[in-house]
């Protein structure tokens, strides 16, 4: 089972994609860890690392870094909200 | 239906009329408008180009719904409060538009108030909204308020 | 006219609309509508036959306007809001119906909202009104709340 | 030049007049001298003494019993206000 990640707003924008499936890589099993490994493709993908104040959500609630990952779940990446 | 996210506008009147109709034990109702500013852009330039002419709305569908439903559950945990209804619009907008709606219906004031006021601060940083303002200078994302981060911990106690 | 002492009902939707209508710079509205209880007599009487079946409103005329306009020029010159506008209903009125109305537009959503509660706390306790009600038991004026001393003596500052 | 004194709401209806016109006696130069002074009528005026928290206004701003009154004024006596 995959990961299915997902991405908004100016991350979106600067990723070029909104989702992507993943087979979840050996070892990665928080946000961070997830993050970071997503990071490391390079160009475009270390806006991961560099979005000021990065938010997660996993399985549609807002976590941080350090929050679990598993597969089959739904992992989003998004600048702070500014809705309202 | 409490909470809803739409394209459409609505009737702040007919919305508040609601909450208290038909239920007389409601004494008062505190309710929120946000709109669409045009005078200076949200992203904070101040420079001369800075003229919102329109924005666009971005968010999570499917977590948008189950964050406000729980930022609205903690407010009934919090207050005695009788009735809620959140209303936040998506996809292009103008300047003037409306963009979100809270309202609060209670027996007294103070509880409608605060009740309006927090939902107000827990929506602007945990529900997943983007604005992205269109300017005579090109699209940009607007940023987060740092004051937001603060209106929002205002409400923190020691059981969060 | 951002004061009106009335008879006739208002429309919310309306007047929050009116607010912001053709001034772009406001981003907030936050509002405040007040309702007749039915469930519970506001004199505070717990026993049974305590229902409000109706409310009549008494007012000082030429002092009411005065006192609050003093109150939103009090807001004014407290907060960088925009637009208000304060209606209050006199004579008759049944369960349900609304009593007030405290509208405060702003750029932003912390000072709409401070303002409005100030102008409403400020009305409750510096406004030349009263309430008679009629319950199955006979009429009685309302005894003021304590607590409303309580939250006008919340936005005290030191020049007051 | 006579003062304006007026009544409202259960204060009214416990003397049984709104209003009445009166030449400001002599010694008489507050709100609280004016209240003692309508109170030894006696019976109703008493409700004037008995009233809980009775507050008063002078030309139509609400001002302590210590407030100075002088022939001219319109001066109103009420229970606290309880609208909104």
């Amino acid at each position: 089972m995959n990961v299915r990640i997902l991405f908004f707003a100016g991350l979106r924008e600067a990723l070029g994609t909104g989702s992507e499936s993943l087979a979840l890589p050996a070892g990665i099993a928080t946000v961070g860890a997830l993050r970071d490994h997503l990071a490391a493709r390079g160009e475009p993908w270390t806006a991961l690392a560099t979005t000021k104040n990065l938010r997660a959500a996993v399985n549609q609630q807002m976590l941080g870094l350090d929050a679990a990952v598993k597969a089959g779940d739904e992992v989003a990446f998004f600048p702070p909200v500014t809705g309202g | 239906m409490s909470v809803s996210v739409q394209q459409a506008d609505f009737d702040a009147g007919a919305e508040i009329a609601a909450l208290a109709a038909g239920r007389d034990e409601v004494g008062a109702v505190a309710s929120f408008v946000g709109l669409v500013r045009a005078d200076k852009s949200a992203a904070g330039v101040g420079a001369g180009d800075s003229a919102v002419q329109a924005m666009t709305l971005e968010h999570y569908p499917g977590m948008t719904e189950k964050a406000l439903t729980a930022i609205v559950d903690e407010a009934r945990g919090r207050w005695d409060i009788y009735g809620v209804r959140v209303i936040h619009r998506i996809g292009r907008l103008l300047p003037g538009d409306r963009i979100v709606f809270v309202a609060v219906a209670s027996a007294h004031r103070g509880e409608a108030f605060a009740a309006c006021e927090f939902i107000m601060d827990y929506l602007k940083t945990r529900a997943p909204f983007w604005k992205k303002e269109e300017t005579p200078a090109g699209g940009r994302w607007v940023d987060a308020r740092e004051g937001d981060d603060h209106a929002a911990g205002r409400w923190a106690t020691d059981g969060d």
